[in-house]
């Protein structure tokens, strides 16, 4: 792949960074703030799509190298993957900011121009995860979306809401501890840690170490995957308010986690060394089962946040499905995923938060007659759980189609099955919310629509995921950057090539 | 230059220190801004040898004209240099705080000039035993200004009156018998070798054939700078005297004290004494050491209430991972012994400024009255919560890189040792997210206790932190943040210089 | 105290364990330190390192070098002149420690007056007094310039010179006394300041001969490039009397200083001079 | 060897005593014992047989075997100095701590500052 030196990565992680300062500064004059925010994102969106000619001419923007440690540098590379989830977040991330412009004015919650500013800097940091060019940047960029995220989440400052925070905090900060050692085992090991497609460690250290290493940088990704029995972090800090939410799931947090194991199996070790390891198997089957419990939780959750929140603890573990996999179809479809349930479940948190705000209600069993007063809200929604479910003609089933297609490649009957059973499963937690809604008598006759700000946003995100489904390459090309980047894999991994890419 | 600047750094400080007492009871007036003048003076002499030594190589300097061994020498390099760096850096913040007096119970307090004027000698004479310690290559030499940076601690801690002259005390039996292990370990190799001058008794080491007692000299040196460094088990003085020292002083002495005695033992063990056998012995025992002094100094840590406490345990743990550093004696492991006494001593003295401001408002120091702090003064306690973050290790502030380092390092020695060093690492990482992410939660989330009294006076009046602890503050929160980002000179100048100085430590290329 | 554990009933002693292993502890101590003896060289044996390695250019160069016939002294004050400027250094950090524990507290704005509560004077100590502290104060003189050829130097003079000041202080009381009355003798003491100017025109005199060698071209304390003859040997004695000088103004201030500031703290804490109250403990 | 062994006892005597005397100035005074044994030990190790002191008489080059080694007398003018300075400063604190807690016995006090 040829490299282009440049500045737009550096563009692209410090547009929300350099937000951060003004916002702070500009608290007494709230649509100056918010101009801020907006002027970021749409920056870092900017710098996102410039960079895709060149990666769609096969090429890489990378920044210059600050020299941190010893062959360690600081460094960023926009690759296919790495831009996929950079243009993804800042897309939603413009979403989620106009949606938290109308959901905190309409609640008028407190400490607003904290919010922005850590909003902020969260999001430069999940541009930082994203275009991490070895494991110290990826290691870094990590950390600070952890802390970054930790005053989102306890934004309510009730002692509840504090004990959540320290959950949240006990996860990720322990998952941090053991992912710094994993990376200074893996410098010492290979110099530099750069993420290669294939992976760079085999016959780095013995079977043994490598095996704790994964296990350890898994833990470490994981968490924030919120892998099964990683993922307890999640359903608790659903206390946050409702963009933090789609902040947390859709945007930032456990998608970077998500995106961290792809980095692992793909780009650190490799699927080749992955068999050769007997890890994919394993790996797989904790994915699968993550899978199913998460979605049995979902169906005997009463709170709305929380049944979605049991939802992407479902659906990430998709994306690490694929990672275990490993044949090129499957990483293309975990890749796709990342787009595919980030707008469909930021559709979702929208919706959820849409209700909470017109109507104050956070249980399913509220809902009844809702549907009727809230009719895009609930048409919005009603997208979003059937993309959920892998109807096609919706991004899911893009994801899941591939998914299945690479299992079959690696002669593994079981992940269809499997997919099968998710997406009734998927179905059975999601339509009794609809049926709820739409069918059930409502006793309050004024509810109605909330703001534009609150409409727009859940609106948006599922006409984009219809595009997205309909053309899974317009726009801003995330087929194709899903599809290269698990190409770019493969083409390492020679005997993976069982299966016909496009 | 290079044959002016050794002189200077000695003579300045200990010239100013002598000054300024007498400035002060002739004149009746501040004595703030010559005390500035001096220690800047101090940091532009430290700072110009760095970067000559850097340029031109090691420096050796024949104090009276008379060279080694028969004369003292001073032997500067990129080590003893970056030592002096932070010595004298942080000496200044330090003179900048120390316009904030403080009595026993931290309660803020005016302070008369002539008091002001003792204390800064004081300070002075502190640096200028510490800069004495750093740049000497005589064994006795180190003893004397070991003594002279002692009394000049003992002093500014006393200085607290009440109780901290209690902790002055037992601060004194501690140092004057650790510098008297030091000395009778120093009679010990003069009488084998007839020599103080540190090559000298590097070249006559090899032979001595009196095994015994060069144990027993290696190991009196190691206990008595031990002592000084607060390596667990012999650590006894530490807390009291951290938390009941006026807050000027605690800001650096917490900082830098208890370093350029492990700084002594990297030299002597590290260096000079690393061919015997005892000394390797020590080194690895004192592995050990660390280890047990990283984990229980995190653990006590978190079970203080009183934050001051807590960072005093803290220290215990930090001096741990230093001498853990030390004991290894790898290249990568040096770099992170180094790196992590300027993270740490950035941290601490910015975290030690910072609580004994929130103490000097009055109540005590107990979390809780920290509560609600950061709305009310967000830049100072971002940059307090900049330098708990750094302590915890997380990146990109300075605390990251030693503890990367030192992991690096201790996977590269490997073996039961290298494994228990990179588990305690970890482990007080998370201690130290444990006892730290206690405090920010209260200082930005939580809401302030009111006091009865206070509600019904209002706030109090005045800045959370008085100006001459918050400039501090804020100063040392952007050197953590630029030593993380600038680290390079660790790697390019300083163990360069200590590689070919001693071609005892094996060199392990990362 | 957060630290200490609780203690048991009825200890004025230290603690149980404390005591068993102190016990056993020490005499280890004592054995290690002597089993690393038995390796060394001989008591008073010539051939070893510590006699036959660095003195011998001490003994039969030092004279010729820096002009000191004691050659303690010209250790002292010309080869390892360094390490007795940390001496001064340290002896006044000790006077500095004790102005501020106990003369510079409190809403204070200048030194208070030095001496005790009370005075032992008495007739015959006063007479005594009047005709000693004038030999003493000469004699300090005397052993500080003799310091080059007999025992003796800055410091030794200087201890005697504060002694000879505090004698006065014990015997007349405290500096603003009256004079005893009845009594032709003048109350004559340094005061605090005085002896903290003494002691601190001592350390700034030293390094200032340090300075004045760099100014010429040498390293810090060479003394041998000040412009003070032809003979070098000569100059290095000049100049080694000139940092005596220093030393001992600085030890003598400081004496003075240790002991008025310690005998204000019992004056103003009112600590009896006496000891503790109660039985022995 | 019979005065570094008396060199060694004392010093182990000054560093019990600090551990464990009850009272603070004995233990102030332990420690003097102490800093005296260094000083016994250095200055023991200055000794020569058949020399004298070394101060330089009248005519001849001095031989080195005739003059006792001047290094350690040189480094014990220091230590004694530093003992004195150190006694001075804890004499110091002594006086502040019995006036401010009335008592100088180490549990007695540690009682009175929890």
């Amino acid at each position: 792949m040829t490299e282009i030196v440049s500045l737009r990565p550096l563009l692209a992680v410090g547009a929300g960074l350099a937000a951060v300062l003004p916002i702070l500064l500009s608290g007494r004059r709230p649509a100056l703030r918010e101009g801020w925010t907006f002027l970021a994102g749409a920056v870092q969106l900017g710098a996102a799509l410039s960079m895709l000619p060149a990666a769609l001419a096969g090429a890489a923007h990378v920044s210059p190298a600050l020299p941190l440690l010893p062959g360690m540098p600081l460094q960023f590379r926009a690759d296919p993957l790495g831009l996929l989830f950079l243009t993804l977040s800042s897309i939603l991330w413009l979403a989620t900011s106009s949606y938290s412009v109308g959901y905190l004015r309409s609640l008028g919650l407190k400490h607003q121009t904290g919010y922005f500013a850590a909003f902020a800097a969260a999001v430069a940091a999940a541009a930082g995860v994203a275009l991490a060019a070895n494991l110290l940047t990826f290691l870094i960029a990590y950390e600070v979306l952890t802390l970054t995220t930790w005053p989102l989440v306890v934004h309510k400052r009730t002692s509840g809401v504090f004990g959540s925070g320290r959950s949240y905090l006990a996860y990720t900060l322990i998952a941090g501890q053991l992912l710094l050692g994993a990376v200074v085992w893996v410098g010492m090991l290979a110099p530099g840690a750069q993420f290669t497609p294939g992976g760079f460690l085999a016959g780095a250290a013995s079977d043994g170490v490598l095996r704790v290493l994964f296990v350890l940088l898994l833990v470490g990704v994981g968490s924030k995957a919120a892998v099964f029995p990683l993922h307890g972090w999640l359903p608790a800090a659903m206390v946050a308010p409702t963009p933090v939410s789609a902040l947390l799931h859709a945007v930032a947090v456990v998608k970077a986690g998500a995106f961290g194991v792809l980095r692992l199996t793909g780009w650190v070790f490799g699927p080749d060394l992955m068999h050769d390891l007997g890890l994919s198997l394993p790996l797989a089957l904790l994915a699968a089962g993550t899978i199913l419990m998460a979605s049995l939780r979902a169906l005997g959750e009463d709170h709305f946040k929380r049944r979605l929140a049991y939802s992407t603890v479902s659906q990430l573990s998709y994306i690490v499905l694929g990672g275990a996999i490993g044949t090129p179809l499957a990483l293309a479809g975990a890749a796709f995923h990342i787009v595919a349930h980030g707008f469909l479940k930021i559709t979702l948190f929208f919706c959820a938060g849409s209700v909470y705000a017109a109507t104050g209600r956070e249980h399913i069993s509220q809902l009844s007659g809702l549907g009727r007063a809230m009719p895009f809200t609930f048409a919005a929604f009603a997208v979003g759980a059937l993309g959920m479910a892998g109807m096609p003609l919706l991004p899911g089933f893009i994801s899941k189609w591939n998914l299945a297609l690479g299992a079959l490649d690696d002669h593994q009957v079981w992940v269809v099955a499997l997919l099968v059973v998710s997406g009734l499963l998927n179905l059975a937690y999601y339509l009794p919310i609809l049926r709820i809604a739409v069918f059930e008598p409502g006793d309050d006759r004024r509810v109605r629509e909330p703001s534009p700000w609150l409409v727009a946003p859940p609106v948006f995100a599922a006409l984009a995921a219809i595009v997205l489904g309909l053309a899974p390459d317009a726009g801003a090309r995330f087929w194709f950057l899903a599809e290269s980047a698990a190409r770019s894999v493969a083409e390492h991994a020679p005997e993976f090539l069982t299966g016909g890419l496009p | 230059m290079r044959d002016v600047l050794p002189g200077l750094l000695v003579a300045l400080p200990l010239a100013g220190a002598a000054f300024l007492p007498l400035l002060a009871a002739l004149s009746r007036r501040t004595t703030r801004v010559p005390a500035l003048a001096l220690h800047v003076a101090i940091l532009a002499a430290a700072l110009a040898l760095f970067g000559s030594v850097a340029a031109g190589g090691p420096i050796r300097y024949a104090l009276g004209g008379w060279p080694g061994p028969w004369g003292i020498e001073l032997w500067l390099d990129g080590l003893s240099t970056l030592m002096a760096v932070l010595v004298s850096g942080m000496a200044c913040f330090a003179s900048f705080a120390q316009a904030f007096g403080s009595n026993e119970d931290g309660a803020a307090r005016g302070s008369t000039p002539l008091r002001e004027g003792l204390l800064r000698g004081a300070l002075l004479l502190l640096v200028a035993g510490l800069l004495g310690i750093v740049a000497t290559r005589d064994v006795f030499n180190l003893f004397v200004f070991l003594e002279i940076s002692s009394l000049a601690a003992y002093t500014l801690v006393a200085s607290g009156g009440g109780r901290s002259t209690v902790a002055a005390f037992r601060y004194l039996l501690a140092g004057t018998a650790a510098g008297s292990l030091y000395l009778f370990g120093v009679g010990f190799l003069y009488a084998l070798t007839g020599t103080l001058n540190m090559d000298d008794l590097a070249s006559r080491l090899p032979s001595v054939e009196a095994d015994a007692a060069l144990t027993v000299a290696v190991v009196l040196i190691a206990v008595g700078l031990s002592i000084k460094a607060a390596l667990f088990p012999l650590h006894g003085w530490l807390p009291d005297t951290y938390v009941y020292t006026p807050t000027p002083a605690a800001g650096f002495i917490a900082a830098v004290m208890a370093k350029v005695s492990a700084y002594a033992l990297l030299r002597l063990l590290g260096e000079v004494l690393a061919g015997t056998e005892a000394g390797a012995v020590v080194l690895e025992v004192m592995i050990w050491l660390g280890v047990a002094g990283v984990v229980a100094g995190g653990v006590l840590a978190v079970a203080q209430r009183a934050v001051t406490r807590m960072l005093a345990w803290s220290s215990i743990s930090a001096m741990g991972m230093i001498l853990i550093g030390v004991g290894m004696g790898s290249a990568l492991a040096i770099t992170g012994a180094l790196f992590h006494m300027a993270a740490h001593a950035l941290a601490k003295g910015c975290l030690f400024f910072g609580a004994g401001g929130v103490r000097a408002r009055g109540g005590g120091d107990d979390v809780e009255r920290w509560a609600g702090l950061g709305a009310r003064a967000p830049w100072t306690f971002a940059a307090l919560t900049v330098a708990a973050l750094s302590l915890i290790g997380i990146p990109p502030a300075a605390g990251f890189f030693s503890k990367y380092y030192l992991l690096s390092a201790s996977i590269a020695a490997g073996g039961p040792e290298g494994i228990a060093s990179f588990a305690a690492i970890i482990l007080s990482s998370l201690l130290a997210t444990v006892y730290f992410l206690r405090v920010l939660e209260a200082v930005w989330f939580r809401a302030p206790a009111e006091a009865p009294d206070r509600a019904s006076s209002g706030e109090p009046a005045g800045p959370v932190l008085p100006r001459p602890l918050a400039l501090p503050v804020v100063g040392l929160a952007v050197l953590i943040l630029l030593t993380g980002i600038f680290a390079r000179p660790f790697e390019r100048h300083v163990l360069p210089d200590w590689e070919t100085g001693t071609a005892r430590i094996a060199a392990e290329a990362p | 105290m957060g630290s200490t554990p609780p203690r048991p009933a009825g200890g004025e002693r230290a603690p149980r364990l404390r005591r068993v292993l102190g016990a056993a502890a020490f005499p280890a101590l004592f054995l290690g330190l002597v089993v690393g003896m038995t390796e060394l060289p001989e008591f008073g044996d010539p051939a070893s390192p510590a006699s036959t390695h660095l003195s011998p250019r001490f003994i039969e160069e030092g004279a010729a070098e820096t002009g000191a016939a004691n050659m303690v002294t010209a250790v002292l004050a010309d080869y390892r002149g360094y390490d007795t400027l940390g001496e001064a250094a340290v002896i006044f950090a000790a006077g500095l420690g004790c102005l501020v524990i106990l003369a510079s507290g409190g809403a204070r704005r200048d030194l208070p007056v030095a001496g005790m509560s009370n005075r032992f004077g008495s007739i015959v100590l006063d007479a005594a007094t009047r005709t000693l502290v004038p030999v003493v104060l000469l004699f300090a003189v005397y052993v500080l310039i003799h310091g080059h050829y007999s025992p003796g130097g800055g410091f030794q003079g200087g201890v005697l010179f504060g002694s000879g000041l505090i004698m006065m202080r014990l015997v007349w009381g405290p500096a603003d006394a009256s004079p005893r009355p009845g009594s032709d003798v003048p109350t004559f003491g340094l005061s605090l300041r005085g002896s903290l100017v003494l002691a601190s025109v001592g350390i700034l005199a030293y390094v200032g001969i340090g300075l004045a060698a760099m100014a010429f071209g040498g390293e810090f304390l060479n003394y041998g490039t000040l412009p003070l003859g032809s003979d070098p040997a000569h100059v290095r004695e000049l100049a080694t009397l000139g940092i005596e000088a220093a030393v001992f103004l600085t030890v003598g201030g400081t004496v003075s200083l240790l002991f008025d500031t310690i005998s204000i703290g019992m004056r103003e804490n009112g600590v009896p001079l006496g000891s503790e109250r109660g039985p022995r403990e | 060897m019979t005065t570094y062994a008396f060199a060694a006892a004392l010093f182990a005597l000054g560093i019990g005593g600090m551990a464990l005397l009850p009272n603070l100035l004995r233990k102030l005074l332990a420690m003097n014992v102490m800093q005296v044994a260094v000083i016994v030990f250095f200055v023991s190790l200055a000794f020569k047989d058949g020399a004298t002191v070394p101060i330089l008489g009248e005519g001849g080059t001095p031989q080195a075997a005739d003059f006792m080694n001047p290094l350690p007398h040189t480094l014990m003018l220091t230590a004694i100095v530093v003992a004195v300075s150190s006694t001075g400063l804890a004499l110091g604190l002594l006086v502040r701590i019995r006036s401010r807690f009335e008592t100088l016995n180490e549990r007695r006090l540690l009682d009175r500052l929890r």
